[in-house]
């Protein structure tokens, strides 16, 4: 840990986070969901100002969804996953599309992968899909497998081509 | 009759020239982009496929469209001489301004019909294209204008006979160049492609253009290079036999090609303040100096 | 097949030796079509130039894999070109899916949809094998086999029904389309 | 009434790639632009997920197409800083050779690749050409011209032979010489000046704002640049600058490519030269135990300074065999969406190709 | 019947015509169209020379004479109204004040023909306001601003009109007659060029303000672009040309290069002239920039009509025998061509109700005569053969070339050129392209409003080819004015137009094309038939995609779809900054508007009838000062 980024992370501990050093360079602060505008606003006023990334991870176990925000310096180079979970079953969290605009089209594309309803960002259209019609992909419990063999039929060979390729590699004897 | 002969005569060699001379310009540009190109026929091939294809037609506007700007270039090709008397098919009509604005009918009926398949693609294209005719016409009708002052003739074979003393490129140099820098425009050539950008405006009038009318506009544009070329080889590079001619056709299209093929294209504004500014600034001298006599 | 006419057969040959393709990057396979394209391989040799619309091209290449809203397009695209039409398929993805057998967007074989005249394997195909290919198409243009136009034409209920399957509709109609 | 609704792709020449933009236009001014991403959605996100951890090795580089190396690298680096693991000196040394030179390739193609929107047909031509002979080298490594699946995780897959080397440095020379050609051909042309200085300026603050990165943001006069600020592999070993503009301005952003050419080459030339000789360039694992390898817990965001800002894989291991999540930062997400919307208003149509060119805008790494 | 009985005659019949449309305004419209076929015939049958007196008014006989001149413009006069007259016979069931419309049409029809007959200043006078007054009274019957535009047609119109009654008094004060050729004779023989000058140019300046030439050319425009639409077709096509018929006066009857022979400025034309030439060739800029960039149909063809009053002048003043037959001839051309494409806009007019282009689109689907009408009628505006208005240009263009004259002859190219991209904008955005889904229930007009289109087209078609008949008269006004009255011009014997730099065969050219044309279809014909592209199917099936280049892209919008808002935005962004005359003319007509409110609010009750109360108390004053 730096020590502009020590010193960060002691601003942010009236946030009462959870910090755990990944890096020398790179920090992840785990905080409660009403925090964390609270703390990406403190960080973005402390030199990282650049939004790398806004993704989320569907834990699924846990019957949560974890929101990570990479922030990034140009000055000196640290990075701060703020990360935060909210509840799975019924996904709802607050934008940021004021502090960085182009959070606008990361939380969308959220939104249409995993769910996550953004209050107060309302451009909550499709982005990278077309007409779709099942549970957000990207959620665990989506089978990607199973929805391509109902959609999308696989060629039907004359040939066993599986078998041949197994006798070609001496696996089996043909 | 010998007129007609004579008219068949030009469409015919302006057909076969000016085909296997675009053949020959994408040859000259593959080797100055260090590829070997295609051969010199490929525009044959290319314009009989597109012929040969099924076509979709935007509504009988686009096809009357495109047989009005197929025959109005085809009439125009009729009455230009190729670089001497005897190869005038109509003495009495081959006056400079007639052929310019027979010329024009093409381009209308090229404009309509484009316009006419309904694609704003074309729309955009077609305004650039028209707006283009504003940038390059007139230094090169100011240009032909003080020829036709200075010969006392607007005929384009007497000016060809005119000129045995010197090629009017030798007696206005000024005017030579200016017409040749109008030349590129109006071969549409680089950089004054604007109408056409592929990656602007998706080819721009040719938009919806399918199977034969593709090729009938090719046909169209071949006629249309035969004429422009004619022109500038008839009242600027003098006379000749019909050999000289040809040569001095291909001589133009080959420097027109090499020119092209290194330049990129201007944006539509660029290109008449371009216009507007150096060549007419220099066609309005040559004017000046025809007026007081000052030729070579 | 029908016997073609004599005057089919010098067409066929022409349009043998004059391809236009359409400039349509659908997939990465498009990565390797500007060497193709470029001094190096030099497809303009062949006859073979860059379109801008789909009116003007005589072949779609699909380079690559294809998604489900891409395939939209594509089949658009594919009934604006002007008869007669073919379709070269790049690499693996557009045979049986290749590398994205398994993703939830991505279809897994091309001529289920539109017709093929010719496959290319590899992921991703070189320039060498994509100008084979051509060549491969161009033999067969010249003895009238690449006929896929008037495959798609004869068997088009058949094509339909499987892009309302798997695409649900061909046709988007929705708040970025209206 | 009065506007037109142009489609800008997906079936545009002047798209790079398969990318929409829907632009409302009045006359030539694009009044409102609207992105249209995903036609090459593929959910790589999705597919990694259920593929081991070395598999996914020849999946990632279908992310983006123009410079693939970087998926590799970057996916790597992520899992290698997971499981703590140490990677050769020598890997370390080829990893950046190999980035280096895809970053030639990619700014080859992107220089010559602006005479396609300005119509300037012969620059493409050649920035192909030259760039075919770093993929000869590529070839020549890794057996495949442009998905290489060379970098993977614990080095690279095989060592740099002397031949290689070779190989590079006569290449390396090639292209320094052809530079000056290129320089005549494109950035002295005086019409090439008029379309490009002084159209689609983006200023610091807005560039900042917007999370541009890249040569969009260095062409606003500041130095920030992922190898300078957070070095990775051994740039902070080598000697090299990182060429700046102040204008801001479409030209600058060509010209800026164009200058980082002759900084990758000099980067070459000391990695050649400082590379460690040995045969140990990664962490031998069996045929077997490679699929079932397991990382252990925990998450880590890894970027790289690509040839079009930066690149970024946030990686998620919840301890088996396959990863969790693997999230992707392309780099030009942010002027591929959000700027399109915002910048494009007020310009012309014929400036589109050109945002969508000097930006960089690569549709695959924004649709994945 | 003598020309004075006639035309006495015609403005009491217009009275009666008022009380019959009273009661059926359409028996008034065919009654109307009666008198005029009669008037056409009445007119091919006159013969040269014919005088009828019709009155004393202060020692001075007042006038009429049958000329060559009379009898070309008048021709061409009552070939636009008398279409118009046919047009309005159903057009009239979209306006609220058919009977009026009936009455004043047929009153300025009187009013000139007095104007083309009268062979003296005052006569010709007295004609021109009823002409000018009963055009005016029809001006507002359009939509609201119709009012203001009546208000500023009549100032500006008065302006002219006053200056030139100013020039005629000082005529008559100092030679002692207001007979035209009388002066002509007087003029040639007086000493004192600053007189003659003055006379010349406040003749002419009545001339400039009724043709819309540059410096009076505002209310063109408006009073155009805002008259009921039909007579849109009569001002542009019929009225405006009274101007030019005046202009012509000034410089050919008075035979300027012999007055003004001792001030020769270039080329040996009179600096008069010279001058007058300079702001035709203003006019043609102007009205040519200020035509690209209109959104208004109706006044981007009254612009159009500015730029092509400015090549008549031009024509009209180099004196030069080419010159001279081309700016007549223009005349006609212009006449004929812009009649035909107010009466097409009427039609669009009368069935979308809209005249903004940015709002019409693709109504070529459904309006297909009407379409045809303007493509012809544009040909011949922007002078391309066979049509005939490519006959006038090309004679315009040798008179200037052979002059020497560059920068006009660059002015008129210019103009040329740019006509080319004003008539296509509504070409593209009204007829072409996408059809707008509230339109798709437009049904062609009827037969009674596109047979007069297709009739003037098919005279300009076959002028074009065969241009002997109007250039004979022509070729007369030119002998009467002994501008190089050997030069034949017009060679019908061996079907050549000859110039001094060569000659032409407008036949041979048709032909040309028509073979080029045949050649092409051959060509058509024996390649595959197309398969049509159904470009109305947004309209017939809910959920139909416009099924064009789209870039692979969905769209179901035709009027999304359909480019023509600022079709020349490159072009127009040039000269958008400029300063331009139009603004300093706007503020100057703000600056008489203001000035017009400031005396409004004083004298006048708000009412067009006031304006007659003035003109005759302003005669009254002026005579009372003069005598």
């Amino acid at each position: 840990m730096t020590n502009s980024m020590s010193n960060l992370v002691k601003i942010l501990e009236s946030f009462n986070p959870f910090v755990e050093e990944i890096d020398e360079k790179e920090i992840k602060i785990t905080v409660s969901p009403d925090k964390v505008v609270a703390v990406l606003e403190t960080l973005k006023a402390n030199g990282y100002s650049h939004l790398s990334l806004m993704t989320c991870v569907d834990w699924i176990d846990d019957n949560q969804l974890e929101l990570v925000y990479i922030l990034f310096s140009w000055e000196d180079g640290g990075k701060f996953l703020v990360s935060t979970r909210i509840d799975r079953s019924n996904p709802k969290f607050v934008t940021v599309k004021e502090l960085w605009p182009v959070a606008r089209f990361y939380e969308r594309e959220i939104h249409e992968f995993f769910g996550v309803e953004f209050e107060g960002n309302d451009d909550m259209k499709p982005l990278f899909l077309e007409l779709w019609d099942e549970r957000p992909p990207l959620r665990k419990d989506f089978d990607p497998r199973d929805y391509s063999r109902k959609k999308f039929p696989d060629r039907e060979y004359e040939k066993d081509v599986i078998k041949e390729a197994k006798i070609f590699r001496g696996e089996i004897n043909g | 009759m010998v007129a007609a002969y004579k008219a068949l005569f030009n469409l015919v060699v302006a057909f076969f020239l000016v085909l296997s001379l675009e053949g020959i310009g994408r040859k000259i540009t593959a080797r100055i982009q260090r590829r070997i190109g295609p051969p010199w026929y490929q525009n044959f091939i290319d314009l009989f496929k597109a012929l040969s294809k099924h076509p979709f037609s935007n509504g009988w506007i686009f096809d009357f469209g495109v047989l009005m700007a197929l025959g109005g270039t085809m009439a125009t090709a009729m009455v230009i001489p190729m670089g001497s008397a005897f190869w005038t098919p109509f003495p009495n009509s081959d006056n400079f301004f007639v052929i310019m604005y027979l010329f024009a009918v093409g381009a209308l009926g090229m404009a309509m019909g484009m316009v006419g398949s309904g694609n704003p693609w074309s729309s955009i294209g077609v305004s650039r294209a028209l707006t283009q005719m504003l940038g390059y016409e007139l230094p090169y009708l100011i240009v032909i204008s003080s020829t036709i002052f200075h010969y006392k003739t607007a005929s384009i074979h007497k000016l060809i006979e005119m000129q045995r003393g010197g090629w009017n490129l030798l007696v206005m140099p000024l005017g030579g160049i200016i017409a040749f820098v109008s030349l590129m425009g109006m071969l549409g050539k680089k950089p004054f492609d604007i109408a056409t950008a592929p990656a602007e405006i998706a080819s721009g009038p040719m938009t919806e253009l399918s199977g034969k009318y593709m090729g009938l506009l090719h046909i169209m544009h071949v006629f249309a290079i035969f004429v422009e070329i004619s022109l500038f080889v008839d009242i600027f590079l003098g006379g000749g036999n019909f050999g000289w001619y040809l040569v001095k056709f291909i001589v133009v299209w080959v420097l027109a090609v090499m020119i092209s093929s290194v330049l990129p294209r201007f944006r539509i504004e660029q290109m008449i303040k371009f216009y507007w500014g150096v060549p007419l600034g220099l066609a309005f001298l040559n004017a000046l100096f025809v007026l007081l006599g000052w030729t070579l | 097949m029908k016997e073609r006419t004599i005057w089919e057969q010098i067409a066929d040959s022409f349009r043998s030796r004059s391809i236009w393709m359409l400039h349509y990057c659908t997939g990465c396979g498009a990565m390797e079509l500007p060497p193709t394209m470029t001094a190096r391989f030099d497809m303009e040799r062949f006859g073979i130039a860059p379109m801008a619309t789909p009116r003007q091209a005589d072949i779609l290449l699909i380079t690559g894999y294809l998604n489900t809203k891409t395939l939209r397009r594509v089949i658009y695209t594919y009934e604006q070109m002007a008869d007669p039409k073919y379709v070269i398929g790049f690499g693996s993805c557009t045979i049986n899916g290749g590398i994205y057998f398994d993703s939830y967007s991505t279809i897994n074989r091309l001529d289920y949809y539109i017709p093929v005249d010719v496959y290319i394997a590899g992921c991703m195909p070189r320039p060498e094998a994509i100008l084979e290919a051509f060549n491969y198409l161009m033999e067969k243009i010249r003895k009238g086999e690449a006929d896929g136009w008037k495959r798609y034409r004869e068997n088009y209920d058949w094509y339909k029904q499987n892009q309302i399957r798997s695409l649900g509709e061909v046709y988007v109609h929705d708040e970025f389309h209206e | 009434m009065g506007e037109v609704k142009l489609f800008f792709g997906p079936n545009h020449p002047g798209m790079h790639g398969n990318f929409s933009v829907h632009m409302y236009v009045e006359g030539d001014v694009v009044k409102r632009a609207r992105p249209l991403p995903g036609f090459l959605h593929r959910g790589f996100e999705k597919l990694m997920e259920r593929r081991y951890w070395y598999s996914n090795i020849a999946l990632i580089p279908r992310i983006c197409v123009p410079e693939p190396d970087i998926n590799e690298a970057c996916y790597a680096m992520g899992v290698e800083k997971i499981a703590k693991l140490e990677v050769p000196e020598r890997a370390q040394w080829i990893r950046m050779i190999v980035l280096e030179l895809a970053r030639i390739a990619n700014h080859l193609m992107a220089v010559g690749g602006i005479g396609g929107p300005i119509g300037l047909y012969t620059a493409p031509q050649w920035g192909t050409a030259d760039r075919d002979r770093i993929l000869d080298i590529f070839e020549a490594l890794s057996g495949a011209r442009v998905y290489h699946m060379y970098i993977v995780i614990g080095g690279v897959r095989k060592n740099l032979t002397p031949r290689i080397e070779d190989m590079i440095w006569k290449t390396m020379d090639y292209i320094e010489s052809r530079l000056p050609d290129y320089e005549n051909l494109i950035f002295k042309n005086r019409i090439l000046h008029s379309r490009l200085k002084g159209r689609l300026i983006l200023t610091r603050e807005q560039a900042l704002e917007m999370g541009v990165t890249g040569v969009g943001l260095r062409a606003t006069g500041v130095e920030y640049d992922v190898r300078k600020v957070d070095p990775y592999l051994f740039y902070d070993k080598v000697d090299f600058e990182v060429p700046t503009a102040t204008d801001g301005d479409a030209f600058s952003r060509v010209y800026l490519k164009f200058k980082e050419i002759p900084q990758s080459i000099k980067i070459i030339r000391q990695a050649l030269e400082k590379m460690p000789q040995g045969d140990k360039v990664n962490v031998p694992v069996s045929k077997g135990s490679a699929l079932r390898r397991i990382v252990p817990k925990g998450m880590a965001y890894v970027h790289i300074e690509s040839a079009r800002g930066e690149y970024g894989f946030f990686v998620v291991s919840d301890g088996k065999n396959k990863p969790y999540r693997v999230a992707v930062r392309g780099a030009s997400y942010p002027q591929g969406l959000y700027g399109i919307e915002k910048y494009l208003p007020g310009t012309r149509i014929e400036d589109v190709p050109i945002w969508l060119a000097t930006m960089d805008v690569c549709a695959p790494e924004i649709d994945r | 019947m003598a020309l004075s009985t006639l035309l006495i005659s015609l403005l009491v019949t217009s009275v009666v015509i008022y009380f019959i449309s009273k009661v059926s305004w359409r028996a008034g419209a065919i009654l109307n169209f009666l008198i005029g076929v009669f008037l056409i015939s009445y007119v091919f049958a006159l013969h040269i020379g014919v005088t009828s007196n019709l009155g004393t008014l202060f020692g001075q006989k007042l006038q009429l004479t049958w000329t060559h001149a009379s009898y070309y413009f008048s021709a061409v006069s009552l070939l636009v109204i008398v279409s118009v007259m046919l047009f309005a016979i159903k057009w009239l069931d979209s306006q609220k004040y058919p009977a009026a419309f009936n009455m004043f049409i047929l009153m300025m029809t009187a009013g000139s023909l007095g104007v083309f007959m009268a062979a003296d200043l005052i006569t010709l006078y007295i004609f021109w306001e009823i002409a000018v007054l009963s055009s005016m009274l029809i001006v507002p019957m359009g939509k609201k601003e119709s009012r203001k535009a009546a208000v500023i047609y009549a100032v500006m119109s008065a302006s002219g009109t006053y200056m030139y009654l100013y020039g005629a008094f000082l005529a008559f004060q100092r030679y002692g007659t207001l007979n035209i050729s009388e002066i002509a004779r007087h003029m040639v023989s007086d000493p004192s060029t600053g007189i003659k000058a003055a006379i010349f140019l406040l003749l002419a300046s009545a001339g400039i303000a009724k043709s819309g030439i540059f410096p009076l050319h505002t209310w063109l425009r408006i009073a155009h672009g805002n008259a009921p639409d039909a007579f849109s077709a009569v001002l542009s096509g019929q009225l405006v040309k009274l101007g030019s018929y005046v202009l012509m006066i000034t410089v050919a009857a008075i035979p300027s290069l012999r007055v003004f022979g001792n001030i020769p400025f270039y080329s040996g034309i009179p600096a008069t002239n010279y001058f007058l030439i300079a702001l035709g060739a203003t006019s043609i800029i102007i009205g040519t920039l200020m035509a690209i960039k209109q959104d208004d149909m109706k006044m981007l063809i009254a612009f159009s009509s500015v730029a092509n009053g400015g090549y008549i002048l031009i024509g009209i003043g180099t004196m030069d025998p080419m010159g001279f037959e081309g700016g007549v001839l223009h005349v006609f051309n212009h006449a004929i061509a812009a009649a035909v494409i107010f009466m097409a806009f009427a039609s669009v007019v009368y069935r979308t109700h809209t005249k903004k282009i940015s709002e019409l689109g693709g109504l070529i689907h459904k309006m297909p005569i009407t379409f045809l009408a303007y493509l012809f009628a544009i040909i011949s505006l922007a002078g391309i053969p066979p049509m005939s208005g490519f006959i006038s240009k090309w004679m315009i263009y040798q008179a200037l070339v052979r002059k020497g004259m560059f920068i006009t002859a660059f002015i008129a190219f210019f103009g040329s050129i740019g006509s080319f991209l004003y008539v296509f904008r509504p070409l593209a955005g009204v007829f072409l392209g996408q059809l707008p889904k509230k339109y798709k229930d437009v049904k062609e007009v009827p037969p009674v409003m596109w047979i007069p289109m297709m009739t003037l087209v098919v005279i300009s078609l076959v002028i074009g080819i065969w241009p002997f008949p109007v250039l004979q008269p022509i070729e007369g006004m030119r002998m009467d004015y002994g501008i190089a009255p050997t030069m034949r011009i017009a060679d019908s014997s061996h079907w050549l137009i000859k110039g001094f730099s060569g000659s032409w065969n407008p036949v041979l050219v048709f032909n040309l094309f028509i073979i080029g044309f045949v050649i092409a279809y051959i060509l058509y014909t024996m390649f595959p038939r197309p398969k049509k592209v159904d470009l109305l199917a947004p309209h017939k099936e809910e959920g139909a995609p416009i099924n064009i280049y789209t870039g692979g892209e969905y769209i179901y919008t035709p009027e999304l779809y359909h480019y023509n808002t600022k079709f020349y935005a490159g072009f127009e962004r040039m000269y958008e900054k400029h300063p331009s005359w139009e603004k300093v003319l706007e503020m100057l007509a703000k600056f008489f508007h203001d000035l017009g409110e400031w005396v409004h609010g004083w004298f006048f009750r708000p009412s067009p009838s006031a304006y007659t109360f003035w003109v005759s108390l302003t005669i009254l004053i002026v005579f009372w000062v003069r005598w």
